[in-house]
Parts: C-alpha cells; structure tokens; sequence
C-alpha cells in the first residue's frame, strides 16, 4: 500500500468546490482508525449509500464489508441494486438521500427498524448534493454525521480528507481496523 | 347595447347638446359570468387568499432547507451567522432565511416569464391590436386554463391579457416587498409566497405562450406537429449562418421573415439555442436547433456562427467576450441584456453593418426587433463572403501543445461543478488516448469554470470538445415542434383512465440542461414510461434532449412515439413558456373530465388534482431561478416532481413522512368522515440521484388516494415492477398503498399477499385470498377524497 | 364636452336608438399637454430609456465594488467561486455579479414603498373614491414632481395614482427579470437598471405619500407643523399601551380613530417605532413616538407593551416569539408579515380579544386595517386590567445573576456588528462598576446577535439595557411632525440662493438607525450645518433621532431651528415615503426657480441639479434595501450621498477621480465649448467613517460646477473652516475648486493666494491680488454647463 | 511585556464577524518584525490610518512613529487631525478610506505623490469598514495589503492576528523591529 500511495499523486487539500462554504463548523478531519473506534462505540451506527455505487464496484465492496462488521446499511434508491445482489438487506431500499436526510432531521423518528441512529455514515454521493444533505444536517439536527467519501465534506461532522484516487484505500484502511472491533449495539 | 369604451377623452361629435345618462355600470365579470360559468371564491387572489392551501400543504410536505449559506448578508447590519439556526440582527432565523431566498428565486423566474410575456402582448396589440382574437381552434374552448382558475375571466382578444398581467405585476412586486428586511418570521409563510409566485408564474407562462401562439400562428394543440431539426450537425456550415440565443422570439421572428421576403431562407441558415429556438420551429419548421444552454459556449467556440443574435435569459454572461475573440459580432435585441453595447436602434443599418463587418463595432444593441432582421441576414452574408470558408476550430497541433502544457494540478477538477477528472483525461491524452476525454465530454457542460482557474490558461472547453468534436458536428436528432395547448377532445379521452389510475400516470419531463450525466440519461428515463404506456409530456431543454438521441434504428424518440396527449404518447408543447399547458392539462382534466368548476376556484382544483391526477413533473437538470417559480407553482396545484441531484441547490424541496400516520388524512366526501390514508404522494419536491432513482420515485409518485382498485393495481404493478428491476427489490413501502387485495399486481398476488401476513402482520383469509386486517384504510369505490374543509362541506352537505 | 368613462360594459338606458358616433379619441396626454406643459422626450421611460445618462454618469463615477461574498449561488450550476473577477459557469464576473445582487437590492426596496403605495391607494380609493381630489393647497402647485418628471402626468385624482402604480410595478418586474442567470454581462448595465430603479422608487414614494397626505389630511406642507413626543420616556407607563410597529399607517390609524370615537383617547397609550410612528403623529398630533428599529427590542424587552400591533418592513423577525416569551400578545395587520399567525379576520372581535387577552392566542392576524382598531384597544385594556402595574423589566438581583454566568468566552464580542467590548463591560460589572456597560448601550443597536452565541444564554440586551436603563426610560425629545411636500413659495424663495451658491447647501439626513456611535452623533453633524446656514431637510429613521437629543436647554434641534425649507432651518418632511419631497425640492428647484420643463424630461433635470443644485443626502446609518434604492433614486437625479461606514455592505459605491483630469468635463452653453472643470462633486456615494470626516465630506460635496463666486467662496470658506476644524488642515483639495481670486474665503484670501503660489506654481500677480494662471478653467458668470449632449443642443442652437 | 501578556486575556481565534467570509484567499498572519522586513524592502510602502486613531491616542502614537521611520502616511478625514496636530504631513488629508481605495484600484494611479504604493498598511479602521475595502483591493488589485488592526482582517494579504488587548504590544513590537531597517525609497 505504501508503494500505490507513491504512485498516486496526492489530491489538492481544498474543497471539491471552493464556493461550498460555511461560516460556522466545518468539519473534522477524520483518520480511519479513528472512525472506526467511533463506530465501535456507537449505539446504532449506520451507513448510507449512494449512486457511485452503481459506478464503482470497489464501493460495493467496502459497503459489504462495513455490513458485514455489524454496520446497518440504508441503501438509497440509487443505489440497493448492488446491495441486495450481494446479499445486504438493507434497512431501506427505495427512498432517496433526501427523504432519508429529512427523516434524520425530525427527532421523533425512530429509524427505518425501529431505533434512531446516532452516527450517520455516508458513502458514494455526488458531492454537491450529499453536501447539501450534511449542511441541513449540521443545522437543524444534532446528529453525528461523517463522510466517507472521496472528496471532503465541508459539513460533515467529521470528514475524511480529499482522497480522490486513494479512496479505495482509506477505505480498506477503515474496514480492516473495524474487523478488529465489534460492531453492532452496545449497552447503554 | 354593448357599448365598450377603453379609458381615455371622448369626443362625440355632433352630440354637444345630447345629454347622455350613463345607467348601471356592469361590471365585466358579471357580465362574463352569464356566459361560462359562477365566479369561484377566489378571483385574481392575493398572497394571502390561498394561504390556507398552502398551509395545507406545508403541514404534510414539510419543507427540507439544504442551506448553501449559514449567513444572510442582504443588509448592512450583517452578515450576520445563521449557523444552527440561531437568528440575526433582525431577528431572522436559518430556515426563515432559507425560505425568504426560495421566496426570492421564484420572484426571479415568475418576473422572466412575466416580463417576456409584457413584452411579447405589448408587440403583438402593436401589430395585430387589442382586439386581435384569442382563438386556439375549434378543439381548445377551454383556452386559459390557468387563467381562469387563478384570474377569473376567460381571455377573448389580446387586449385582455394585459389586466391579466396587470394584476401579476402587482402580486409579484407585493411578494418582492415582502422580502424586505424585517417582514416574515415564519418560514412556511415565505413558502405560502413562493407557491404563490410560483402559481402567478404559470399564469404569466400562459399568456406568454396563448399570444404568440395565436398572433404567430403556432400549431394549434396538434399532436402531428412537424419534425424539427436538431443537433449540432444540423447546421449547413457552407452556408452563412444566424445563431440566436434566449427567449424570446421577437428578433428571430423578424430574421426569419427577412430571409423569406428577400427568398433567402435557402441561402442563410438560422439556428437557435435554447427557447428561442423551440419558438422560431414552431413559426416556421425549417429553422433548426442546435441546443440547450449547455452547448452555447461549444456553438461560439466552434467559430461557426457568422453572427450572433442574443435577446434574453439564459444566455451566457460571456457571450459579447466569447465571441468578440473569434470576430463574431453579437446583435443584443433586449432590454434585459444590453451587453454594454452601444444603443444603436436609430441608425441607418447600412453604417451598422458596415461596423460590424469591418469588426469596428465588436457588436450593437438594437431595441427594435423589427430591425434586427435585415442587419443579422447582411451580416452575416457580408462576413461570409468576406472571410470564406470557416477554418477547423482547433487543429491537431493546437490540441496537442494545449494538452502538453497542462501540469496535473487538478485546479479544473475542484473548479468543474461535476468535479470531472480532467486531469486524467489530460494524462491520457499526452499518451494519445483520448477515451477518458470521451468520459468527461458526456457529463461536460461547457460551463468553462475550469478554465477560469487553470494557471496555464488552457482552453479546457476546446480540448474536451475537441476530442468529441467529429461525433458532436455529426450529431442530429429530431424533435417534434412544439404544440401548444392540449386538445380539450384528447382530455375527455384521458380524463377518466387518469382520475381512475387505469393510465397509470402523466410524466412532464420539463426544465434545464445541467444534469450531469449522459444526455441520453432523459432519455432512458422517459422511455421507460412511454413503453409502459404512461401519458408523457414535454417543454424546453428537456424537450429538446428528448430529440437529440437517436436509437440504432437512427430514430428518435418523437419518431417513435405519436403526438398525442395519450397512453404512451410523447407531446412536446413547446418553450419554457408552454409549460403552463401542462398546468393547464392537470386543471382540464379537473374541469373537462371531472366538472368541477375552474373559474377563480384554485384551491378546490388543486386539491383535487392531489387527490386524484397521478402526473409528475421531472426536472433532471433544473439550474435557473425560472425552474424554481415553474416547480413551485406545479406543487401548489398538487402535482409533485422529482429533481436531478443539483436541484438540492435550490436550497428547499417538499418531503412528506411517509411514516408519520397522523399526517396523512383527508375527508372522504362520501363517508363524511376524517379518516387516515396511504402516504401518496409522499413528496412535492424530491431529489434524485441516478436515472434509477427517478424511474422509481415517478412510478412512485403516481400514486393517488382516489385510485380505483384498477388503476391501484396498474400503478402498484409498475411501481413494483420498477423497484425490482432497478432497485432489485420490493420497494419498502409497497404495503402501505394496498387497501385491498384487489389492489395488488395480479401475477405476484400470492407471494404479496404473504409477504402481508409475515412481514406486517396482516390477517389474511388465505381461502378467498382476501385481506381481512392491515390496511391503512379500507377500499371503498365511492371514496371522495379531499383535504380542504370547505370543499368537504360543499360537497358533503 | 368631455366624458370620462372607465373601462367596462356601458348600459345607456333610454338610448336604444341612438347611434353615437365616436370622434377622434383624445389621448389622455394630448388632452393634459395643453393645460400645463408640452410632453419632453422621455414619458414613461423604460428600462434603455436613461441609459445614456446613467453612462454619462457612470463614466465619471465609477462604481466600486467591495464584495461580501466572491462567489455566486443564485442557480444551481453554482456555487461558483468569483474571486479575483472570476466567471462563473454561466460566464458572469464578479463585479457583474456585485452589480445584479445591487440590482436586486434596490428591486427589494423600491418593490416595498410601491406596494405600499399600491396598498395606500387602494384602501383610499375604495374610502374616498377614484375622482377624490389630489390637492395639497395653494402653495404647492407642482404637487408632484417626481411623477410629472417622470411619468409625465400631473395626478388630479386618487385615480390618476393607479396608472403610475402600473407603470412602476411593470418596469419593476422588468428590471427583477434581468437578475435571471445569463442576462447583463456588463456591470454598467446593471448598474444603470438599479438607477432606474432607484428613479422608481422615488416616483412610488411620492404616490404614497401625497396619497396619505391628502387623504389623511396631514400637515400640507407647514413649516409650523406641531411638535411631538418622542422617546423612551414618553409612555406612560401607568396607561394601557399599544406600540405599533411598521411603516404602514392603515392599522395605527384605525387604532386612533377608534380611541378617539371612544372617548379613550385619554385612556390608552398609542406608541409606534419606526415608520408607522412618524406617520401616526402626522395623522394626530397626540400620538407618541418610542422610537427606531434599533429600539424595537428594547420595547418589547422592557415589558412596558401591553399589546403589540405589526404592520409591515423593518419590523424584527422574532417579534412574535420576543412578545410570547412576555405574554405580550401580536397583532399582525400585514399580507407582508403573516408571522405564522392565524388569520382571524372575519372572526368576531369578542372571540379574539378573548384569546388574546386570556393567552389562548399568542397572536392573530387581521388583514383588514380597519378590524385592528377595537381588538387592539380592547386587548390593551383588558390586559392591563388583568396585570395591573408591569413590573421592573429586569431586578437588580437578575442582573446580578445574569453578570455573574459570563465567562468571558467573547463569543459575543465576535458577533456583535460593532464588535462591542461586551466582556469588558461584564467584567468591570462584576466588580460594581458599570460605566463601561453605559459606553456600549451607547453604540448598541439592540440587534440581539450577542445572545445567539451567549454560551451560557445570558440575557445580554437586557443586561446592556438595565445598565442604562433609568436614563433610557426618562429620555424623551420633540420632533416636529413630518409636514410633507415643500412648497413652492419656498421654492422660490431659496431656488436662486441655491443656484447661485449663496446658501451653501442642502442637507438631507435620511436613512435608518444602524450607526454605530452614540445616538446625538447625528445631532452634532446636523447642528454644524444649521449654524451655518445650509438648508436641513430630514425624514425617517434619521427625522427621529433628530429629536431624541436635547441640549442644556433641554431643548431638541426642532425647537431650536424654524421648520421652513429655507437657510438655518430644520424640516422634517415625513416618514420613509417622504423621501420623495426631497428629490421633489430638488426637482422643483429646476422647475419652479430656473422654469426647465419639468414634463417626462429626466435627463436634463438630472442634469441641472448635479450641476447646480447643492444637494447633498446624509444616510448614516442605512441598513435597508429601501435605503439603497432611495440612495440610488437620488444618484441618478445628480444628488450624491454620504453614507455611514456600515454603508460599504452595499458592496457598492460611486466615487469619481479626482486626479483624472479628462473625467471632468462639461459642455458650456454659454461658450458653446466641451471644456475641463473642477471635480465636483466628485462622489455619488461615498463612505465617511467618523462624524468628522463626514461634516467635511457634505461641506466638500455641496460644491457645484455652475456656483457664482459669492456661491463658491461661500461653498469653500465652509469647506475649508470645517476642514481646518475637524481635520486639522485645509483640504488637499481645496485649490481645484478655484477658478479665481474672488472664489477665495475673504479671510483666507493672501494666505491662499500664497500656498497656491508656491506649493502650486500658479502664478499670481501681486499687486492686484488677481490670479493670472492655475485654475482648471476661467471663471465666467454666464457659464451654463451640462454633460448631455441633448440638453447641450437644445439651448445653444 | 512578557508579563503584560499574562495579564490580559488571549483573544479567540475568529473573525471579528464569523460571517464575514470568502470562498478564496485568506490573509496570511503576519508577525511584527517579518512586516517589519516587508516594509523595509519596499519601494514605496505606505501606511493608511482611520477613525480609531481619534479614540485611541496610543494608534496615534504608533503612526507617527512609523512615520518617523520613513513610512509615508494616507490620513483619511476621519484621522488627519491627530496626526498632523502631532507634525505628520500626510500625503493626503480630508480623502475618505473609500476614495483612497478607489484610487489605489486604478493602475494608472501614480499616488498622491507621483509614485504608485507598493505596500499599503491599514491601520485604525472600523474592521467592518476596512474589510469591505480590502476585499475590493483582494479582487480588483494586485496590491499587496496588509492590516495592522487588532482584528484579523481575512480579506488582506497579510494581517496581524485577533490581537484585541494586545494590539499596542504587537504594534510596539513592529515599530520597533521597524527602527533597525531603514525604510522609505529603494533603489530599483
């Protein structure tokens, strides 16, 4: 891996658009490792997924594999076809980022099976309009949001940084320290 | 006697000692009155005569704010952060904030269509008087659908589309107050303002498109409108050649006129972008169209052009600096984009063309579009001869010392609004693989932000065009003009199999070209639907990319697919502008079909197109402030639409929760009763990603309570059907809109209906394969849905 | 025989068989022309009409843009970064963006003053009739002269009024057209539309306000108008008290009405802030005013409200939520603010003073002004009754409390507007000493942006307040009514002082209430002024705060200074609206003084004044769009402003350049020569930061062209007294401004003539103390000047 | 001075508005004594002064100080009479901070004195004010700006931090790294 990370050439640390901006929050940088001990930690943990999975196979891949840790997965319309043919059962298939975003907004929601989710997960969106979803997130709720995406996400929660071409392997970064942990509900 | 006067000083000669005794004066809606129909509850309303609709609305399609900015800096005592909803200095909070621009980007489309059709009556009672008729044919009685739902009166001559006007310009600038600092502090009452400019829109919408429609006679409702060129390759590039841009069809009118009176409409070619080139194949069908918004700066980069003829909107903000740097003078017509240009509307046009020839002038503003015809065909003509034979755009060698210089620095990559790889693109190409450049031409809109950041000034634009170049100069396709109105005769036909589901819904693909992907992507979509034999119906952009794709039988979709406002028929109604037909549909099928009475009784009409029309609009690339006010005034008539993923940017959308019980009620008319329903449609405005997603959610959003068990079953059928082939499921909430076993796709009931008993605990009498307990509400044939007290009593007394 | 009938369907009884033969319509124009003036070139200009004065001013005040934002996010192909002058994807740059969102900033608030206007007339005409008389007595003939200049009529009737009515909302809707995506790409043309919009807005103030001053019969132009209460300290806090809040009288009005028809008018407080204040005292006399838009928080915090009643503008968006958190009930009267409240209109009074008074109710709103009256008199009364005596807004052991939970985080300090040293002041307060928290009441405006970021949610404007606040509630002054149109006796009297130079200038302080120093700064600017003999004209927000500051006398500048138009005097005209009369005295000055037609002929008034009349605005604290559009009206009419510091959020100013010798020319009539001259003025709008800068800036600005030298030696011994008394020095400028020795200050005259000898080579003969070289120009008494070529052409044929 | 910054508080670091932002450039902070070099390697640097000085004799102070060290002052009206009472002679004295930024955006401008700035310091401004001022040079200029102010100005090239309280230590600190070099016309 050392050795892919030489040949890739390091992303530009700035936002995927420079006029996608804030003036409050923006949001923390996260390592994988890191990520993965919140996850560990947290109550009812989710992954949403989005139509860059229809794009790039290796997303399918890493979302599997979250699953496959203990990680729900809500997988928008754009993107359960994957999914389920590789044997995910999704918690939703058919609504989008946006009514799952606006569902997050309303505290009285108790999540697609029943429990809120209390860290929110995002991978394989447009940037443009996964960050638009963060910033209403940001705003008008409390939860705990962080984007595992490519390119950084000004308003998320927490963030990993620009990847780009090393998306892949942040990701397999992220599912291999997750292996080590136990992923799913924890007691109160 | 009917004697009518228009306002001013009369002189009646030889009558100096007659002494006249005005009697009663009636007034012209009670006049009118006798002849159609009873004046309904709200004539010409203000903004807050229908804010019992909207709140109506707002309480189950609650608005989702996607902020783009946590501050507002629209007064001096800001900026002021709004981050986390906290309130400014005036006491204004995030979502209010939010709300107040929406209301804002609305008043911004709803006064583009306004003032095009000011523009467009007040020319046309120049030319043709204020008495010309407004006469659609013998199959179009209802002629203003939207008019006479939202203004009352039923427009006979030209003249009365300007009270019309008259009262929109009003309500818009009383909402444009309200934007004031210091006004609203609830965010559901800017949105109560937004649906109302967002109605007034199509109003305006309407009498843009009726007038030119009548004076310039259009086709009239015709579902067998001319084939119409289109496409980068239709352009004669030997001949000189007239590209206009915008709106508004006045001064390619005029061009075109020109060139027929002097025979020269074989010698020169006119073509368009945008709606000012739907509009001039609808006045003759031999103009062509090159494209949407996304293919202007492509068509001027191509040097092709010998002359270009802007009027207004849409038109790149760089149009004058774009051409001036390829020698091609630029004909400003309007008062709405100047350009900078000298006013040169008085002039003898022999020194302005001799100007422009000469690249003296780098271009002019001509007010009059009277006189832009003769100046843009000699133009043109005198510039061809004089520079010959147009040279390749870029050559081999230019491309290659482009592609050589650029650095990888990937400032393009963060610039592009698709964040498109073109620094890969680049390295490939230095290799002499062009395929990556291939890739990002399809999801390219030519927007040129990249080359605004390379520090190399590559023209990026050039190169990716440029790699595509040979495929895009050959592309053709065929679009069907555009036809204006709908046939009330087609309506009666459609009426009943709508309102019962049994056509399972109406598909409006309407707005904008700046959807990121493919554009045969629209395409894939809407001909699922066709296939599957829902009414589709079409304007603008969209209408134009609909034509653009040819299938390997070299057809397109409109060769494909009749005409007709029918089961799986393509319309294509027109401009920007026609979009009020479709509105209009929606409401004739309430009044045509359903006798409900249209005049001034919005809220009743639009409650029961909610309730009951499954048509969705579908707004895959929407980007201007003009989709925003169109979108916004389809969902306060109840007709909901599902956006392309930029769309988000308008910083508002309509979500309902489909699994908040409590909101989903209406009154059933015939049982009298409150009573709970199936979540349908469960949003007005929603976002989505892939053309998957949206082929799901339209299917999706079809759905209507008053669904017969028929026409239930053929929506659920689809929905399913779709969901399974592009989500590769059951869509999660298919249970929810069963009422009866009879509403459930006949081959899959077996396995439903056990899906029913296990999953959700439904009580199933496996032996009459019935449902005994589960859902939401029983079926019930009679069943009169709405969600307006006063209709419930109106009609439940 | 003239018979005016209105547009409609005519009954003639008895005259079945008569044939009326119509003669030639008279246009309504042609029939007026003859009565007062021949039509000019520009009746009802649209858009382009102006455009080549707008040029002409624009080349020689250059904008210059100072972006709050570098980027654009109007469409969805944005966000676009515009920095460094960037395109974005629809190719604007970034001063083309500045220039639209100015646009758009001038269309918000000229759109506020025309719908209420459009609001005024309409409820006027439906009271009083169409044919209700347009008379403002005998001294003001020319009723009207910003709708004469520019629409060109002169209005009779209430009725006349709508026309003008739709003709603004028309170009209005026009020019908010233009901010679509993909229109100007020159900021020059937005630039020019904002004037235009500007010119608008003057135009609808003027109908609003002549509107009410007829109607309402308020002070007709009378010097002598009565004196009002006006401040914190004027309530009586022992009464019922209702505090109307607005800029819309309908709802005040009616409240008066009500009380005095009940005999209650001695019973309960009647108490506005801003706009609707001013207004309510023209109406009576006896109405209170507490103050501006920076006391609206203050109002409502202390408790002293018993009910609340809103109108529309400049009212805080949490007002609703600020008065429940009291149990201070709302009553909103505005289609502009709903508030969220539920429209209780045609509900019966008992029922909602009921809901109010018991709490059931936060709030109502009644759309019809003439409802508001009883429920808002009824709740005051039955409210006090149940409360009795208000208790202390705030004990001492709360704002010890209070004081004490600061931890000095200075999150407060970041978001206060003038970054306020909030943690000093907690800090000393802890220690007992609270002289630092009277230093920041002093620049606060009660905005509350402190307690959005409080992490500890200390109640800081309260704290800020009680620091104060036994001085805050003894503070009352006089303010003299706002007294409407100048008259043209007074016209008359000062025109040729003003032209000539010999009153050196006028002052008008208009604007709103967000300056950041101490409330008396614009007392003590003002004062300066009148001591010296300018003409003061003032309205609004600045009108107010003219009165709140008494001197040792214990007298405030209304009753210091006459009321009259005229050198040394203090007028204030009105409210917002009001502004009108100031362009109007202007105008009236070209008009009445030097007979230039006044008939739909702009330009070439435009003209005369920025060359001879000095005008100068002063808005010091302008925070609203409506003060941009007002400021922009009066710029293309040739008056400049100066503006407060907050002013630069406007992201845009006009300021010329000195230094450019070829900016600066004219065409003289008398020499029939294009010849240099001195700059000035040199600004359109310019910011000054300190009171000091801004006493030389208006004393530098009144500077004109066309000065005799009495005038200019007036103009300069002001400029450089005020210069060498608040800077410390002449004015760098000072020598630009002569053109000979009789120009020179008599006391200053060697000493002058020296420094321009010596540091400015002019040469100088001695002996007769006359200049012989240096000057830009000679001077030449009959020197006639003007920068359009037509007005040029006109007189020097 | 050491103990003086003990005393007093550190002021966060934000923008004195959290609102007032931009998609591009940020100033660069800049300590005293490199400015000090900047300054000294200028052609034709030059310090522009405002309305605080009237309020705050110490800002008085500091600029005739650097005038004292050979850097040309701009008095804007609303800050002339302090310093020419204390012997500076401005180059200009009654024109606004809006005029001299209009003329310092013009190329063709040679100063008001016959040479075109090089280095402009702003000092004494309401930050609002001068924010607005130095965003206009930021995007229509190639100006090299710099604020001296005691709140960072996010919109000039370079800026001193938030230094509130400590604003007169930063600004002795610079004066006097200032009176080592000798500042004022180079040689090209």
């Amino acid at each position: 891996m050392a050795e892919a990370k030489k040949k890739v050439r390091k992303p530009p640390e700035k936002l995927f658009n420079t006029a996608d901006i804030q003036a409050s929050r923006s949001a923390k940088l996260i390592k994988p490792d890191v990520l993965a001990k919140m996850v560990g930690r947290a109550k009812n943990p989710v992954l949403v997924t989005g139509g860059k999975l229809l794009e790039d196979e290796k997303l399918v891949e890493y979302a599997v594999k979250l699953y496959e840790n203990g990680v729900a997965i809500i997988a928008t319309g754009a993107s359960s076809r994957p999914l389920i043919e590789r044997g995910v059962e999704p918690q939703a298939c058919v609504f989008t980022l946006h009514h799952v975003t606006q569902f997050l907004l309303d505290e009285s929601w108790s999540g697609f099976k029943g429990e809120p989710y209390d860290l929110v997960l995002f991978l394989g969106f447009e940037p443009y309009y996964l960050s638009r979803m963060l910033s209403a997130l940001k705003h008008f709720s409390k939860l705990t949001t962080v984007s595992i995406d490519a390119f950084y996400q000004p308003h998320a929660r927490f963030s990993f940084p620009n990847t780009l071409d090393l998306h892949h392997e942040i990701l397999e970064e992220f599912v291999t320290a997750l292996g080590g942990g136990s992923v799913g509900k924890k007691e109160d | 006697m009917d004697l009518e006067l228009r306002e001013g000083i009369f002189v009646l000669d030889e009558m100096r000692n007659v002494s006249i005794k005005i009697g009663r004066i009636i007034d012209e809606e009670e006049e009118k009155e006798k002849e159609w129909e009873p004046l309904g509850p709200t004539p010409k309303p203000h903004i807050l005569d229908l804010r019992h609709w909207d709140r109506r609305l707002l309480e189950r399609y609650e608005p989702i704010y996607a902020p783009m900015q946590d501050f507002c800096n629209l007064c001096t005592m800001g900026p002021c952060e709004l981050s986390q909803n906290k309130e400014g200095a005036c006491g204004i909070d995030l979502k209010t904030q939010k709300a107040r621009l929406v209301t804002l980007a609305c008043l911004i489309g709803a006064s583009s269509h306004t003032a095009h059709a000011r523009h467009l009556v007040h020319y046309l009672i120049e030319k043709f008087g204020h008495d010309y008729p407004i006469d659609l044919g013998g199959d179009i009685n209802v002629e203003a659908p939207n008019i006479r739902l939202v203004f009352g009166i039923k427009p006979k001559k030209l003249g009365d589309l300007e009270k019309v006007l008259d009262y929109v310009e009003q309500d818009l600038v009383r909402i444009l107050h309200t934007t004031h600092t210091g006004q609203e502090e609830d965010h559901l009452d800017y949105e109560s303002k937004a649906m109302h400019v967002g109605m007034l829109d199509h109003v305006a919408m309407e009498v843009a498109d009726i007038a030119q429609v009548v004076a310039f006679n259009y086709p009239l409702g015709d579902p067998n409108a001319p084939l119409i060129d289109i496409g980068f390759g239709v352009l004669e590039t030997e001949k000189p050649v007239i590209l206009v841009i915008g709106h508004n069809i006045l001064p390619a009118r005029n061009i075109d006129d020109y060139l027929r009176e002097h025979g020269l409409e074989d010698e020169v070619e006119i073509a368009g972008l945008c709606c000012t080139a739907i509009d001039t194949t609808r006045y003759d069908p031999k103009a062509k169209i090159v494209g949407t918004l996304s293919y202007e700066l492509r068509a001027i980069r191509s040097g092709i052009p010998d002359v270009v003829v802007t009027d207004e909107q849409c038109i790149r903000a760089d149009t004058l600096r774009e051409c001036s740097k390829l020698g091609i003078p630029v004909i400003a017509s309007s008062e709405a984009a100047a350009r900078g240009l000298p006013d040169r509307t008085h002039e003898n046009p022999d020194v302005i063309v001799n100007d422009l020839v000469s690249g003296r002038a780098k271009g002019v503003l001509i007010r009059d579009p009277d006189k832009v015809g003769e100046i843009a065909v000699r133009v043109a003509m005198e510039i061809r001869k004089k520079k010959g034979k147009k040279p390749p755009f870029m050559s081999e060698e230019e491309l290659k010392t482009e592609i050589d210089r650029c650095t990888g620095c990937m400032n393009c990559v963060f610039a592009c609004p698709h964040n498109l790889r073109i620094d890969k693109a680049m390295s490939a190409a230095k290799d002499g693989d062009f395929s990556v450049f291939k890739t990002v031409e399809d999801s390219c809109i030519a927007c040129g932000r990249c080359e605004q950041v390379c520090p190399r000034d590559i023209r990026i634009v050039d190169v990716i065009m440029k790699a595509s170049y040979d495929s895009l100069v050959r592309k053709t396709g065929k679009m069907r003009a555009g036809r204006g109105p709908i046939q009330d005769t087609e309506i009666r036909n459609v009426g009943q199999p709508i309102v019962m589901g049994t056509i399972p819904g109406i598909i409006a693909p309407i707005g904008c070209p700046n959807y990121p992907k493919a554009r045969n992507e629209i395409v894939e979509i809407i001909e699922e639907f066709l296939k599957r034999k829902f009414i589709v119906v079409s304007s603008g952009c969209h209408a134009m990319d609909l034509g653009m794709y040819r299938d390997e039988d070299g057809k397109s979709l409109y060769e494909k697919y009749p005409g007709a406002f029918d089961a799986g028929c393509l319309t294509n109604v027109g401009s920007c502008v026609a979009n009020s037909h479709i509105s209009g549909a929606a409401i004739k099928v309430a009044n045509i079909f359903a006798m409900r009475p249209l005049r001034a009784n919005y809220a009743e009409i639009a409650d029961y197109i909610l309730n009951r029309v499954g048509a969705v609009g579908l707004a895959w690339g929407p980007y201007s402030q003009k989709a925003a006010s169109i979108a916004t005034g389809f969902n306060r008539l109840g007709v909901p639409a599902v956006v392309g993923p930029h769309a988000a940017k308008y910083r508002r959308a309509f979500i309902g929760k489909v699994w908040k019980k409590e909101d989903w009620w209406v009154y059933d008319i015939k049982s009298k009763q409150r009573m709970y329903v199936e979540p349908c449609p469960d949003a007005l405005l929603v976002v989505a990603e892939t053309k998957e997603e949206a082929i799901v959610q339209l299917a999706r959003l079809c759905i209507r309570p008053a669904d017969t068990y028929m026409g239930r079953q053929i929506k659920l059928t689809h929905y399913i059907e779709l969901s399974k082939k592009y989500l590769g499921c059951l869509p999660d909430d298919w249970h929810l809109y069963v009422r009866t076993e009879a509403d459930l796709p006949l081959k899959m009931k077996d396995e439903l209906l056990k899906i029913l008993e296990e999953e959700h605990g439904w009580k199933i009498d496996w032996s009459k394969k019935k449902i005994l307990e589960g859902p939401i509400r029983p079926y019930d044939s009679g069943f009169n849905p709405t969600i307006l007290e006063e209709v419930f009593e109106k009609y439940a007394r």
